[in-house]
């Protein structure tokens, strides 16, 4: 027998029909991140018009400053979905992570520097306790971080007993306040983020194996990946970026507020990834995505402050303006993409 | 573009400050008090003084432009008790001939220190000359007053102080304190000096609740009324009540009820009349209009109210006066109705019981808030 | 350029009605055409065997058929009534029942309810409620109707409990009780040992005898040669032969399908002095064991048995991917006791496990990820991994096992099985492993791509790989397999050196558990 | 060639061993639902012993009267989760119902079984959007729900201007405050949504569909269920299911207040399904874990109320005592048995 005989498909002309064929915008319009990113640039163009501060230096800097904040969160929390995990304690962790790190700092004199790593330290712990209940005991990412997210409200509450902590390190407040040209620097932390985070996810064999884990456990449990510790990864890496936000956090507000922990960032997070592609059957979605998925509830959310829309119909506005937003990218996928099924 | 900044608003200021005719000048009558130990209610606030200086500011500012005054009035969560304020505020603008453009007014819906911080920011963005703003936080706020008041804008503390920032030299509105202080009062008086309290809050961080809740236990220091249940219902009505009910089943000692959100006077009426416990007692805050049937039918035995009306009419007058006539002029008409701590400007506080039920309402129509 | 093959007509089939007809009936993927079958009539009675390689377009005009895949042009025609593209409910309505070559099953159901997935109980007047007992009387009757002894799977019990084959003829009874007039049956027997695949062919001929038309797809050439009327033959999604049987010899029908001939040869004969590369001293684990086997190096060990009878759990174990109880493996002399799969890859095993689409492939990602995901870390300098070195690797491996793709961008789960199948060997070969573990290896692939991964298996093995291959094809274990181990509820019944190795000894181990009396030397196979 | 040669595995795990003789006890240790089942008997009996009051008539009435909430809510929200999909509508749209009937029957006069009935049918079209959505346009139900969640909550907000609606007509009131000897009639409502969802879901066609769907939506839709159909059946239950909660609510509540559509319950509704065993991937749980699991939560957070613990520690106890619940549950699925995966 020969190994010709297995004679290659003719498909080949497969490939040669995609370079000949369809044209650059077409192929754009096809990828699943186009839509979020086109909305985010209708949006931007819509508001700057609509509202001629929006567009301002001020105004985007605060957006920067937002961005870092939520755009952060929806990082980590991608990480956990893209292992098809979901990590409701976000919003919870970044609250008590500012709560600690004051607590450390200011009420028992740590040097701030100190206070910091200690307190990402124990958002470390905290990860790597999820990451164990979810593959030791199979308990239900939902729960678990829902039982952390409780937990860290809670805390944040009795340790500060209701009352801010003030007088913070000048460390926070310099993160949060000072600009690179006209960048926040926060901004400028998100944006490295989301680098580090592309490069994780789609550059390293770690990260390939979180999409692998994902994508089909048993699978990747079969092919030798370490499902676990990948699983866990996720779960830090989500938690650790969840601590360094609510530093961010505190260094904007200038004190350490526990209402933070109860905001919702949870939420936000999730969507922002959801908006940007990510599936939260795991396995699919990309920080591009994410990252304009973040991008684009963040102009939404200010661009509608910026047009002073009533208060009483601010949210009813967010609410809607996702939504066309969103129905515009699923009809993009129905008529050109392929997206994500 | 730099025209908006410290130094144009000085200059005119000292221009403006000696154009103020004399006969602008008012001064004020004396603040009813309301104590004792039977329960009484008021319903006067400090509306007669305030007029006056509203009166006396509109002089100082007739004649001037106010076409670059551009003011915001922040307040801490959207709901039925900032209504009243919403349309005071619009009402002095409109008084004022301030257009609508330059009168933004924001209540973040969810009320929490992040939407308001952001709006805050915002509004900067926008070239806003000065702001009232009730903060959810004041320590949190220090930094952004700090910053605000050197770029040259205006902030007036509303509803509760901004003790130790930029902006303390001036508050509009009533201390937390001292409403719970009458909260604690009318508690007292209802409960005839003995029984167990539990407290239902909407947030166990932001400053107006910690502050009243203090109050009212200042109030019911010495005498055999012990809190000893305190619930947060994080913002929730239904929570509230399911709280409320809770405590009923759990808590027989508990003979009052100290509701200090708006929503959750409402809900603890309604879980009396759940529990069938009408000996309960309850004192409540604000003016919700369930709040107020309730106590014309003698389920609530007094509400603490405050004027929140006042709040945004005397702030967009006290905002355009800052901006146009600066701020040595504009506290020279001030000074003469400041309390006796020199900063506080009372918007007064109110009880209202079964008594005094109908003057509170027709005041209430009369302001067109009701 | 490409030269039209006429096909070649078999006698038609006269006086009798015709069930399916199909005219010009096309589809096409991206830019490849993967269907064009100008004319096809199918008629009462008759079985129509089914050939070509992976990727023909076989499932694709079973799909078209079922309404599971639209077609873009074309009528097809069933008992004279149109059938609209792309609707599984008037296939379903018309009397087509399509027995998927992917068990599209719910996991979570009983076997009862699978088996009536969308339907009602006949007989039952209950119109909203299920009628649980009169499902599961039905259930069992469908089961016993292709021929299952009572029980034999019981319907109370979750789907996803049983293994592979069990699915399969569940499937199978699920096409079956739908009364079709056309039944599809697509490789039904690839995944069944000797006994099932017998019943599965007995069903098709019955329901020819019925007057019903079936179409038989199949890569073991000898059952679909045995059950057919006549034989179409697909390549690039065109038919190019339609042949009688007396005129589908083998050599024929593989000439057709790829274009040439294609023969495989038997293994090389190793030595037994070769080293011991892994032993296995009472190794228990859930419903397994305890088992004692040993294979060398550059030996091929096929295990045989019945369904159940513990040959993917003696794999899965040995693999690290089944936790044991007991007893002890060495690999070259040195303790080998995984607690996880990642384990045996450490140790350098591989394993192809049984069911594709729940244990190998991320369906929706590219071929590139699913091929790479056993190489990902040595592929990587420092950790990272860049998007050219995937790509590269990625087509290395496929060319290696001749994937028919488009891309290696395009989702594994857009392949046909049987590419996909040999995608997941490329996988397996790319981590050179020392010891390769293979569960029902050939499932769904066609005898030329067979021949090529028999090829592959001994030239790993020639490198002094050892391989011990699971598999319910007794042709194939008595084929590629140095020595067989016949496994009967959990514990090795017999090993059979290669010239001891016969059907009737395999299925006598098999079936009763008891090893056939062999000259004492040989009983225990070459072990010690 | 007999048949028989297909006898089921030796030793199939679980199941066989079962059958082999084990006790009544191991067998029901080894349900899925055991565990939370034996959660909330713990939890209460617990709570009952260190609290007096606790297992007292009127705080039974009050435990009854929120399970009739959130238990509501949580029998819906399966019904979604089962499909594979997610609704966080059902607070919003809870709140909102409750200020529509308001709104309609004070505000408009419109008669209250009308304003009812109204509002229902407006809630059904909003669970039919999320259906066509879904199906449709394939929107994820995460963004498409949330969407609609956010347009509740606003909408609350600015029908009533953020000012309570009072005078509410009896009706209301009366289904909240009345009682079936000492069962309030929430609770029995909440007994009656139960069941009719474990019959509709156990015991039905259309139930068994949905969790084909959820389980297998490629096998369903090739088995000619109507795969969209049942889909947007379940969010119409669900939809409809907040509908009624929402009128439960200000029933109670005695007004219609627009902070309820913000309160949260989504994510209580979902977490009492997942504690009860129904998985977020679709296709798995019953009823009767759905209830006992809101049963625990409530048994949970009424306990803690009721041992007075300082609130700012009630969040953390919460939180803490969750946790242990669930982990006992997953120490018991480890040991005993197969449970969920
Ligand atoms: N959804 C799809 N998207 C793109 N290509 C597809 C899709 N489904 C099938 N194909 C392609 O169509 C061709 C025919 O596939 P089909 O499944 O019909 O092959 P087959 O003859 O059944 O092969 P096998 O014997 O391996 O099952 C293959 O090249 C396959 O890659
Ligand atoms: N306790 C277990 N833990 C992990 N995997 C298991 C366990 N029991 C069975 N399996 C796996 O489940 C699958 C099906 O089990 P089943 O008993 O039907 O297979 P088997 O006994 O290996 O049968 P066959 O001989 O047909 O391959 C196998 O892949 C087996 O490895
Ligand atoms: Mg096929
Ligand atoms: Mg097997």
């Amino acid at each position: 027998m020969s190994a010709s005989t297995l004679s290659p498909a003719p498909a080949p002309t497969g490939a040669a029909a995609a370079s000949r064929g369809p044209s650059l915008l077409r192929r754009l319009a096809a990828t699943p991140e186009a839509g979020v990113i086109l909305a985010c640039v209708v949006a931007f163009i819509v508001f700057a018009v609509a509202a001629p501060t929006y567009s301002s230096t001020p105004n985007m800097q605060v957006m920067g400053r937002d961005l870092a904040q939520f755009g952060i969160l929806a990082i980590g929390e991608s990480f956990v979905i893209l292992t098809g995990g979901i990590d409701l304690s976000v919003g919870g962790l970044a609250g008590l992570s500012g709560i600690l790190v004051g607590w450390f700092s200011v009420t028992h004199g740590i040097p701030a520097p100190l206070a910091i790593l200690l307190t990402l330290l124990i958002c470390a712990g905290i990860g790597y306790w999820h990451g164990s209940m979810v593959n030791r005991l199979n308990v239900p990412p939902f729960v678990i971080t829902l039982v952390t997210f409780t937990i860290c409200k809670g805390l944040a509450l009795s340790i500060t007993g209701g009352t801010p902590i003030t007088n913070l390190s000048n460390i926070f407040g310099d993160l949060s306040l000072y600009y690179v040209g006209p960048v926040p620097i926060p901004a400028i932390i998100f944006v490295g983020v989301a680098v580090a985070a592309w490069f994780a996810l789609e550059r390293t064999y770690i990260g390939r194996q979180i999409y692998a884990v994902g994508g089909n456990l048993e699978a990747a449990r079969l092919a030798g990946i370490p499902v676990a510790r990948r699983r866990t990864t996720a779960y830090v890496t989500s938690s650790v970026l969840s601590g360094v936000v609510g530093m961010l956090i505190i260094g904007r507000l200038g004190v350490a507020d526990p209402s933070i922990a109860g905001t919702g960032y949870e939420l936000t997070a999730i969507a922002a990834a959801v908006v940007g592609g990510v599936s939260l059957f795991g396995g699919e979605g990309r920080i591009v995505g994410i990252a304009a998925g973040a991008i684009l509830l963040e102009l939404i959310s200010q661009g509608l402050l910026s047009l002073n829309v009533n208060t009483y119909y601010l949210t009813v506005a967010q609410g809607v303006v996702l939504g066309v937003a969103i129905l515009a990218d699923r009809l993009r996928a129905k008529f050109f993409g392929t997206g994500r099924s | 573009s730099k025209s908006g900044g410290g130094s144009s608003t000085d200059t005119s200021a000292a221009g403006a400050t000696a154009s103020i005719a004399a006969s602008c000048f008012a001064s004020p009558s004396p603040l009813p008090s309301a104590t004792g130990d039977a329960l009484q209610g008021s319903v006067t606030f400090n509306d007669a003084n305030l007029t006056a200086l509203d009166n006396a500011l509109a002089c100082a500012l007739k004649g001037h432009s106010l076409s670059n005054v551009n003011v915001a009035m922040v307040v801490n969560v959207a709901a039925d008790y900032w209504n009243a304020g919403k349309t005071g505020f619009q009402a002095g603008c409109t008084a004022l001939g301030i257009s609508s453009s330059n009168c933004t007014y924001f209540a973040p819906p969810d009320g929490t220190l992040t939407e308001q911080d952001t709006e805050l920011e915002t509004l900067r963005g926008k070239g806003i000359t000065g702001y009232s703003i009730s903060a959810i936080d004041p320590a949190s706020a220090k930094n952004a007053i700090a910053t605000d008041v050197a770029n040259g804008l205006f902030v007036l503390a509303i509803d509760s102080p901004l003790p130790g920032t930029d902006a303390a030299g001036l508050y509009l509105g009533t201390p937390n304190t001292e409403a719970g202080y009458q909260a604690g009062l009318a508690m007292k008086a209802a409960l005839n000096g003995t029984g167990d309290v539990a407290v239902l809050v909407g947030s166990l961080t932001a400053a107006n609740a910690t502050e009243r809740i203090a109050g009212f236990k200042q109030a019911l220091a010495g005498t055999n009324i012990k809190v000893t249940v305190t619930e947060n219902d994080n913002l929730s009505a239904a929570t509230a009540q399911s709280d409320a009910e809770t405590i009923l089943a759990n808590n027989p000692d508990v003979k009052g009820l100290y509701g200090v959100y708006s929503y959750d006077g409402p809900a603890l009426a309604k879980a009396v009349t759940t529990a069938k416990k009408t000996d309960v007692k309850i004192v409540c805050d604000d003016s919700d209009p369930a709040t107020l049937s309730a106590v014309q039918s003698g389920v609530i035995s007094a509400t603490v109210v405050q004027m929140p009306y006042y709040q945004g009419y005397t702030g967009a007058y006290i905002m355009a006066a800052m901006k146009v006539l600066g701020k040595t002029a504009t506290m020279q008409l001030i000074q003469p109705f400041l309390e006796t701590d020199g900063s506080t400007l009372s918007s007064g506080v109110g009880v209202v019981t079964q008594a005094d039920y109908s003057a509170y309402t027709s005041l209430e129509s009369q302001l067109g808030i009701g | 350029m490409i030269v039209e093959p006429t096909p070649q007509k078999s006698a038609p089939a006269l006086g009798r009605a015709v069930i399916a007809r199909l005219r010009g009936v096309h589809k096409t993927y991206g830019p490849v055409r993967v269907l064009d079958l100008p004319e096809l009539d199918l008629y009462a009675g008759e079985v129509v065997g089914v050939v070509g390689e992976n990727g023909a377009g076989k499932s694709t005009l079973m799909g078209t058929l079922a309404g599971s895949v639209r077609r873009e042009g074309g009528e097809i025609e069933i008992e004279g009534h149109a059938l609209p593209p792309g609707s599984t409910a008037e296939s379903a309505r018309l009397g087509v029942a399509l027995v998927s070559q992917e068990f599209p099953l719910v996991g979570q159901l009983s076997v009862a309810e699978n088996l009536l997935l969308g339907r009602r109980p006949t007989g039952s007047r209950r119109r909203v409620l299920v009628d649980g007992p009169a499902q599961r009387r039905a259930a069992e009757a469908m089961l016993t109707a292709i021929g299952l002894a009572p029980g034999a799977i019981p319907v109370r019990r979750q789907v996803r409990s049983l293994p592979v084959p069990a699915r399969q003829l569940i499937e199978i009874a699920k096409g079956w009780g739908r009364a079709p007039r056309l039944l599809i049956l697509d490789e039904p027997t690839s995944s069944l040992g000797p006994v099932e695949a017998r019943l599965v062919l007995d069903l098709a001929r019955r329901a020819a005898d019925q007057g019903s038309s079936v179409l038989f797809i199949g890569h073991r050439l000898d059952e679909v040669r045995e059950v057919s009327d006549r034989i179409v033959v697909l390549r690039n999604g065109r038919l190019v032969a339609d042949l009688a049987p007396d005129e589908a010899t083998e050599e024929r029908l593989i000439r057709e399908m790829v274009g040439a001939e294609v023969a495989h040869s038997a293994p090389k004969t190793f030595s037994t002095a070769n080293p011991v590369l892994l032993s296995i001293e009472g190794l228990t684990a859930e419903g397994l064991g305890p088992v004692d086997l040993t294979v060398r190096e550059g030996e091929i060990l096929g295990i045989a048995g019945l369904m159940g009878s513990g040959r993917s759990r003696l794999i899965h174990t040995v693999a690290g991917a089944q936790p044991s109880t007991g007893g002890s493996m060495h690999l070259s002399g040195k303790a080998y006791a995984p607690r996880r799969p990642g384990d045996g890859t450490d140790a350098g095993i591989a394993m192809i496990p049984e069911d594709r689409k729940l244990q190998s492939l991320v369906l929706f990602a590219p071929i590139k990820e699913n091929v790479t995901l056993g190489i990902l870390r040595r592929i990587s300098s420092r950790g990272v991994v860049g998007p050219r070195k995937v790509r590269g690797e990625a087509k290395a491996i496929t060319a290696n096992v001749k994937v028919r793709m488009q891309s290696v961008d395009q989702p594994i789960g857009s392949l046909s099985g049987g590419n996909q199948q040999r995608a997941i060997f490329g996988r397996a070969f790319s981590t050179s492993p020392r010891l390769l573990l293979l569960d029902e290896p050939t499932r769904g692939v066609d005898v030329g791509a067979k021949a090529e991964i028999y090829e592959l298996i001994d030239r790993t093995v020639a490198q002094g790989t050892a391989v011990v291959a699971a598999s319910s094809e007794l042709e194939e274990l008595l084929w590629i397999c140095h020595r067989i181990a016949v496994m009967h509820r959990g514990r090795v019944a017999a090993v059979f050196d290669r010239a001891d190795a016969t059907k009737e000894n395999i299925m006598t181990a098999a079936a009763t558990g008891a090893a056939p009396i062999l000259p004492a030397s040989r009983a225990n196979g070459s072990t010690s």
